[in-house]
């Protein structure tokens, strides 16, 4: 397919999505809560109300007032928090980093475990560590990620007080306000029981994913073409079976990771780590209205860019999908 | 001594024998077509050959010996150095025997790099060599394509070449040409016939096509239900067959019946490897059936020019 | 495969067998909650704050009264568990039929009709997938919570799980039965029924739609249990079940507290039946999974 | 031969109303005796493309094929993977709706017909599939399958009538009795094509199309199958539209054969002359090439063609980039069928009239 027809589709494609988006975005900023009250409380006369209604825009038609938000939101307004008075929009981003590196780390412990895992457990599916590995895999996939967090935290941190079971431990600041914990010792003491907890539910689906691809890939008639060809094991193993199992993979792989993202609100809520899933949390039993849409819209961002970059590498590594160049 | 004796070779599925002792040889530069109807072990016994037989499948007796050594207890990385190199194999499907996500340069110069030490670019300059060899057009542009760019005649080709790097002594061909087009199979074969003259190359070829080997082998050997009931000069089988189950074969070709009419056809169905009848296998379908089929296994005794399993085939010739 | 040779299988396979008991017995257990608990913990009458916080009888301080111990409010945790699981399980079950309902109708649409309908709907579930079930219902949750106030939410959290949750995974459905369609309806038993002009609705009922449903029975298996699963997460973020009609998730966040203070057990005892439940039922998904060995819906 | 009067290319330009009007009128049509005519049949699928793309990919399966098939004959059709053949029987079944072109069935135009208007069509044309395990629904028993075409095309048969016909269907094809409760799991590819000509035969049909009924099968089942549908042909008056891709079946069982390439007749002939005295270069080609016992088919060397794709085929001759006798012409102008020396029909410009 052409890359500049694919691009322009998926960038049509993000901008509907981001659409629908605000529109419920906005359709949850007319209907809860009521801004007058955030703005001048319960004390003022109804005639004096309906003035500033009339101010503030909010006797218009739904579509004025929806342009007007949409209009705002893609200058970055999203209003102003509540809770924190200020900008609903750097609340969250401030947040974003914390949320950026749990998620980070857990992929980087999926990945690292589950390919080779996988692999094992394809190539010696009858060995003892095979066997191991699929029925810790089950009973990881049945172990709803918030028990596992629990699970650690009284294991590691009430039992055994080896590990810190909330927070974030010393940051340290980046250029562009961006604070990490990866850099200190306190940091990754923090980090690492979110992370675990975090990749835990994952971890069993990649590894018996990569598995069933793997043996379903060394059964094709290409794999025993390449046997039959005298290949070294190895090299038949990953050239030819493990790239073959790379394109499921990666699929699924994409549409998980907004299943990533949305356990990060278990995770940090149990852990109290202050990322944006946590804050989200707070602001829905707050009632922080301008919140709660700027993250639905930060998330509904993150999902759109991270879709597009899967199809893009979907689209890269799938040969049958090649662009333009080579010939027909 | 032939280059390749393959004697009483059995592979079994569990407790079911899907060969049931199968012998047959192969001399250097010789061709034998090995024909039979799905489910008759033909594929089986190709794959037996290079020990490369799927799970569960596995040899429980006989022995495979090429050039002096048994392939059928070799250790697989000993094995590796045989395969692709001294034996090479073409599969039936080209389409699912080239790896979609690797080019055609890629799947050539692996082989060649697992047999012999070469830089890419020299395995590169030999792949081209052979897509030429093979007519595939503009091979040094060709070489870079993945599968799924070319035609189905032209991907057999590739494998074809791919078969050829080495220069094998003997090409393990099961079926190459029952996924193609029939003009395309007339220039696959011709390819695989010359290259076979050309380079005194030994030829295994499994179809169940008679008509396929009556053009291209010097000998054939028919089976049935697990074991081969006729073996011999394929002249002399396609024209005197002497075991019932061959001469129903050939004589349900519409090219050897009057137009129009009715075909000889042989009633019933060969059965599964797990509900073998006692005695020939053939028996229930047969006409020529007497009571020591119904019992006893017939084995391949020379009958005539050609060995038959068959009680009667002394009478049938 | 025939139901016989099914069902031999089925008890040929140790796994099986073990993980079907369980699960039987658990839902069992659940459904005469209210002959067999030893209290219905939100009768106040039964109920009695000196009893709260003991331990289970084999620790020292437990009454056999009291098998797994009791809450901070004096229930029993067997009673309040066995209550919690059927409603786990009622809600697991209900979004399971929510999610098959509109999934093999959207499905067989898309597979049949192809075009735009097709186009539409699949690029809907893309989407709606891409999301995540659990992004797209707490969100949900959220805003039905903050607009109703929690008072009236509390009513309604039973029949909002269940759409919601039923609603968020429609996709898994809809994109299995698809595929499964677009194979079947190329199939020439299709072409053949055609032939005898029936109409089209009769083909999908009478031939599509039989030979899609063994992929659907082991879809559904695993979708009780994720149905389930999310349930649990939804309830312990408090978006689920209330306190007063808890589930096993809203039994496991109720106690979750405790855990830092010594009272284990509140937790634990309902978080191991959830965490057996869903066991049990992905291990038959699982052996269902083998044993039919169906197409299911994977990648594009 | 008589028969090639009826060449279709001789109707085009008339209306389908006056020409079955002059059929009606005159008696002596050249449609007489012919039971199914094809008018100029082209079938076209988009392919898929993205907006960006100026030419969007067409598929052309069918382009402009006519023929006529006279009753009681075994029309072949024959041809290699994606010359259209199959597309051909599913536009005259009706199960594929034409882009352009008509068919008449017995003087009457089929095509575009509503299923209420279809329906006596149906039960008198009848199809027999290629694969034996695709072509019997896995949940169906066999009664089940062979009762719901008398159920929907049977008028009003009572039970015991379904019952009676079924048993009479499945003897005829030598099924035995107790064949109607199993499953199709339980048979074998040969009865299961048994059970497939069994529900294509059970309305009493007079027209078959008959796509690759044998290709799916092994030789010593082939026979079996070929010899049912050759007794069920003199049996029941059958008129045979035999789809294959093997030759010397159509030397067998035809009676007259089209040749097709790349969505085009480009031979149509009585079988005789087709393997005495092949025309078009094509066809020489297949018959060169099909393998027999105590033939020559792989002695020559054969150069790789390029193989033009249906997907915007070439503007001239399609066979041109694989045809030894090509010259300017074909390059430009596809040939028509027209009438060869021997008295049948060719598509090419180096074929003399």
């Amino acid at each position: 397919m052409h890359l500049l027809a694919f691009l322009l589709r998926r960038l049509v494609q993000a901008v509907i999505v981001m659409l629908v988006i605000s529109v419920i975005g906005f359709s949850i900023q007319s209907n809860l809560g009521d801004p007058l009250r955030e703005l001048v409380g319960q004390s003022v006369s109804e005639a004096e109300r309906q003035l500033l209604r009339n101010q503030l825009g909010l006797n218009d038609p739904f579509w004025t007032q929806y342009f007007r938000f949409l209009g705002n939101a893609v200058q970055g307004d999203l209003g102003t928090s509540y809770f924190f008075k200020k900008p609903a929009l750097e609340v969250i981003l401030d947040k974003f980093p914390a949320t950026f590196e749990l998620v980070l780390v857990a992929s980087v412990m999926i990945v690292t475990l589950a390919v080779p895992a996988g692999i094992y457990a394809a190539l010696k599916p009858e060995s003892w560590g095979a066997r191991i590995l699929m029925t810790t895999s089950i009973v990881g996939i049945s172990v709803p990620v918030f028990l596992t967090a629990i699970l650690l935290i009284s294991v590691f941190s009430v039992g055994l007080g080896w590990l810190p079971s909330f927070g974030r431990g010393d940051t340290v600041e980046m250029p562009w306000g961006w604070d990490t914990g990866l850099l200190t010792l306190d940091g990754w003491s923090h980090l690492i029981l979110p992370a675990i907890s975090l990749a835990s539910i994952m971890l069993p689906l990649f590894i018996r994913l990569i598995r069933a691809e793997m043996m379903e890939s060394l059964r094709t008639e290409y794999v025993r073409f390449a046997w039959a060809k005298g290949i070294a094991s190895r090299r038949v193993w990953l050239t030819h079976a493990f790239r073959n199992t790379l394109l499921p993979v990666i699929t699924v792989g994409g549409v998980q990771i907004g299943t990533l993202i949305a356990y990060t609100i278990l995770t940090e809520t149990v852990f109290q780590w202050p990322g944006m899933g946590f804050l989200f949390l707070e602001a829905i039993n707050r009632v922080d209205t301008p919140l709660i849409i700027a993250y639905i819209i930060i998330v509904g961002l993150i999902f759109v860019i991270v879709n597009t970059i899967v199809d893009l590498i979907y689209t890269l590594v799938n040969p049958m999908m090649k662009l333009p160049g080579a010939a027909a | 001594m032939s280059l390749l004796d393959v004697t009483d070779l059995e592979v079994s599925f569990g407790p079911h024998r899907a060969l049931r002792g199968v012998s047959f040889s192969l001399d250097k530069g010789e061709r034998l077509g090995i024909v039979g109807e799905s489910g008759a072990g033909k594929s089986m016994a190709a794959f037996a050959i290079i020990n490369l037989i799927s799970d569960p499948g596995r040899i429980t007796g006989g022995s495979v010996t090429f050039d002096g050594q048994r392939l059928d207890t070799m250790a697989t990385e000993d094995l590796r150095t045989i395969r692709g190199d001294r034996i090479a194999m073409i599969f039936q499907d080209p389409m699912m025997t080239l790896n979609p996500v690797l080019t055609i340069g890629e799947q050539m110069i692996e082989t060649l790099q697992a047999h012999r030490p070469m830089g890419k670019a020299e395995a590169r300059r030999i792949a081209i060599e052979k897509l030429d060899l093979v007519a595939v057009p503009s091979p040094a542009a060709r070489i870079d394509n993945y599968p799924h760019e070319l035609s189905g005649g032209l991907r057999q080709r590739v494998v074809i070449a791919i078969s050829l790097l080495c220069d094998p002594e003997i090409i393990i061909a099961d079926e190459p040409t029952t996924a193609l087009d029939v003009t395309i199979q007339a220039e696959i074969m011709a390819l695989l016939m010359r290259l076979c003259e050309t380079r005194d190359m030994g030829l295994i070829l499994i179809t169940h096509d008679l008509a396929v080997v009556s053009e291209s082998c010097q000998r054939l050997a028919v089976m049935y239900a697990g074991k081969i009931i006729e073996q011999g000069a394929t002249d002399a089988i396609l024209t005197a067959p002497r075991h019932p189950y061959t001469r129903g074969l050939i004589g349900a070709l519409p090219q050897m019946n009057s137009r129009g009419g009715l075909l000889k056809q042989i009633r019933g169905s060969m059965p599964g490897i797990d509900d073998l009848p006692p005695g020939c296998a053939f028996h229930p379908r047969c006409d020529f059936a007497i009571d020591a089929c119904r019992a006893t296994i017939p084995s391949l005794e020379p009958v005539g020019a050609q060995s038959v399993a068959c009680f009667r085939a002394e009478e049938i010739g | 495969m025939t139901p016989r040779a099914f069902a031999a299988r089925f008890f040929r396979d140790p796994v099986a067998v073990f993980a079907g008991l369980l699960l039987l017995s658990l839902i069992v257990l659940a459904m005469l909650a209210p002959f067999l608990a030893p209290q219905n913990p939100y009768d106040p009458m039964q109920i009695d704050i000196m009893d709260s916080e003991l331990p289970p009888v084999w620790i020292d301080g437990g009454e056999d009264r009291f098998l797994f111990g009791t809450d901070t409010q004096g229930r029993g945790i067997l009673s309040t568990v066995m209550y919690g699981m059927g409603v786990s399980l009622l809600i697991g079950l209900g979004a399971v039929a929510v999610q098959a309902f509109l999934g093999i109708t959207f499905g067989m649409l898309a597979g049949f009709y192809g075009g735009w309908i097709d186009s539409f709907l699949m690029r809907l579930a893309d989407i709606q997938l891409s999301l995540s079930t659990l992004m797209v219902a707490i969100i949900a949750l959220a805003i039905f919570q903050a607009a109703l106030g929690p008072g009236a939410y509390a009513d309604l959290a039973l029949y909002m799980l269940i759409l919601v949750i039923g609603i968020a995974e429609w996709p898994q459905y809809a994109r299995t039965v698809r595929a499964n369609v677009l194979v079947e309806k190329k199939k020439e038993y299709v072409d053949a029924a055609r032939l005898t002009g029936m109409p089209s609705s009769r083909i999908m009922l009478r031939h599509i739609l039989p030979n899609t449903l063994t992929p659907l029975l082991v879809i559904s298996t695993i979708q009780v249990a994720n149905a389930i699963v999310s349930e649990a997460a939804l309830s312990f973020l408090g978006l689920g079940m209330p306190v007063n009609r808890p589930s096993l998730g809203s039994l496991i966040r109720s106690g979750f507290e405790n855990v830092f203070s010594g009272q284990w057990w509140i937790t634990a005892i309902p978080a191991i039946v959830l965490v057996i439940l869903i066991l049990a039922i992905n291990l038959l998904g699982d052996w269902l999974r083998d044993t039919l060995n169906p197409k299911l819906y994977k990648g594009r | 031969m008589i028969r090639f009067s009826s060449a279709p290319h001789l109707m085009r330009g008339l209306s389908p109303l006056r020409a079955a009007e002059g059929d009606l009128a005159s008696g002596v049509g050249h449609s007489v005796g012919s039971l199914l005519t094809a008018k100029d049949i082209a079938v076209r699928f988009p392919m898929p493309s993205h907006f960006l793309q100026r030419h969007k990919p067409v598929l052309h399966a069918l382009r402009g094929v006519d023929v006529s098939i006279q009753k009681g004959e075994a029309f072949c059709v024959v041809g290699e993977s994606g010359c259209g053949k199959t597309t051909l029987g599913r536009v005259i079944m009706g199960l594929l709706a034409p882009s352009t072109g008509e068919i008449h069935y017995d003087g009457t135009r089929i095509d575009g017909l509503d299923e209420g208007a279809r329906r006596p069509f149906r039960r008198r044309m009848q199809m027999i599939f290629q694969n034996p395990y695709a072509s019997l629904n896995p949940r169906m028993t066999v009664r089940q399958t062979l009762a719901e075409s008398l159920r929907y095309l049977g008028e009003g048969m009572s039970r015991t009538d379904i019952d009676a016909k079924i048993e009479e269907t499945m003897l005829s094809v030598g099924a035995s009795a107790d064949w109607g409760k199993r499953m199709p799991h339980e048979f074998s590819g040969g009865q299961r094509q048994r059970i497939s000509i069994a529900r294509a035969l059970i309305t009493d049909p007079e027209f078959i199309v008959a796509d690759e009924p044998i290709s799916a099968l092994d030789v010593s089942i082939q026979a079996q199958v070929l010899n049912l549908l050759t007794k069920a042909r003199e049996e029941r008056g059958l008129t045979y539209f035999f789809i294959t891709h093997d030759l010397s079946v159509v030397e067998h069982f035809g009676d007259r054969v089209a040749v097709m390439y790349l969505g085009e007749v480009v031979e149509l002939s009585p079988v005789a002359n087709i393997f005495d005295a092949p025309q078009h270069p094509y066809t020489r080609l297949l018959l060169s090439a099909i393998p027999r016992i105590g033939g020559n088919a792989f002695k020559a060397e054969r150069v790789p063609g390029e193989i033009p794709t249906a997907i915007n085929p070439p503007k001239g001759c399609a066979f041109a980039s694989r045809c030894p006798l090509v010259h300017d012409r074909c390059r430009v102008e596809n040939p028509k069928l027209k009438p060869t020396p021997t008295g049948t029909l060719a598509a090419c410009h180096a074929v003399a009239s």
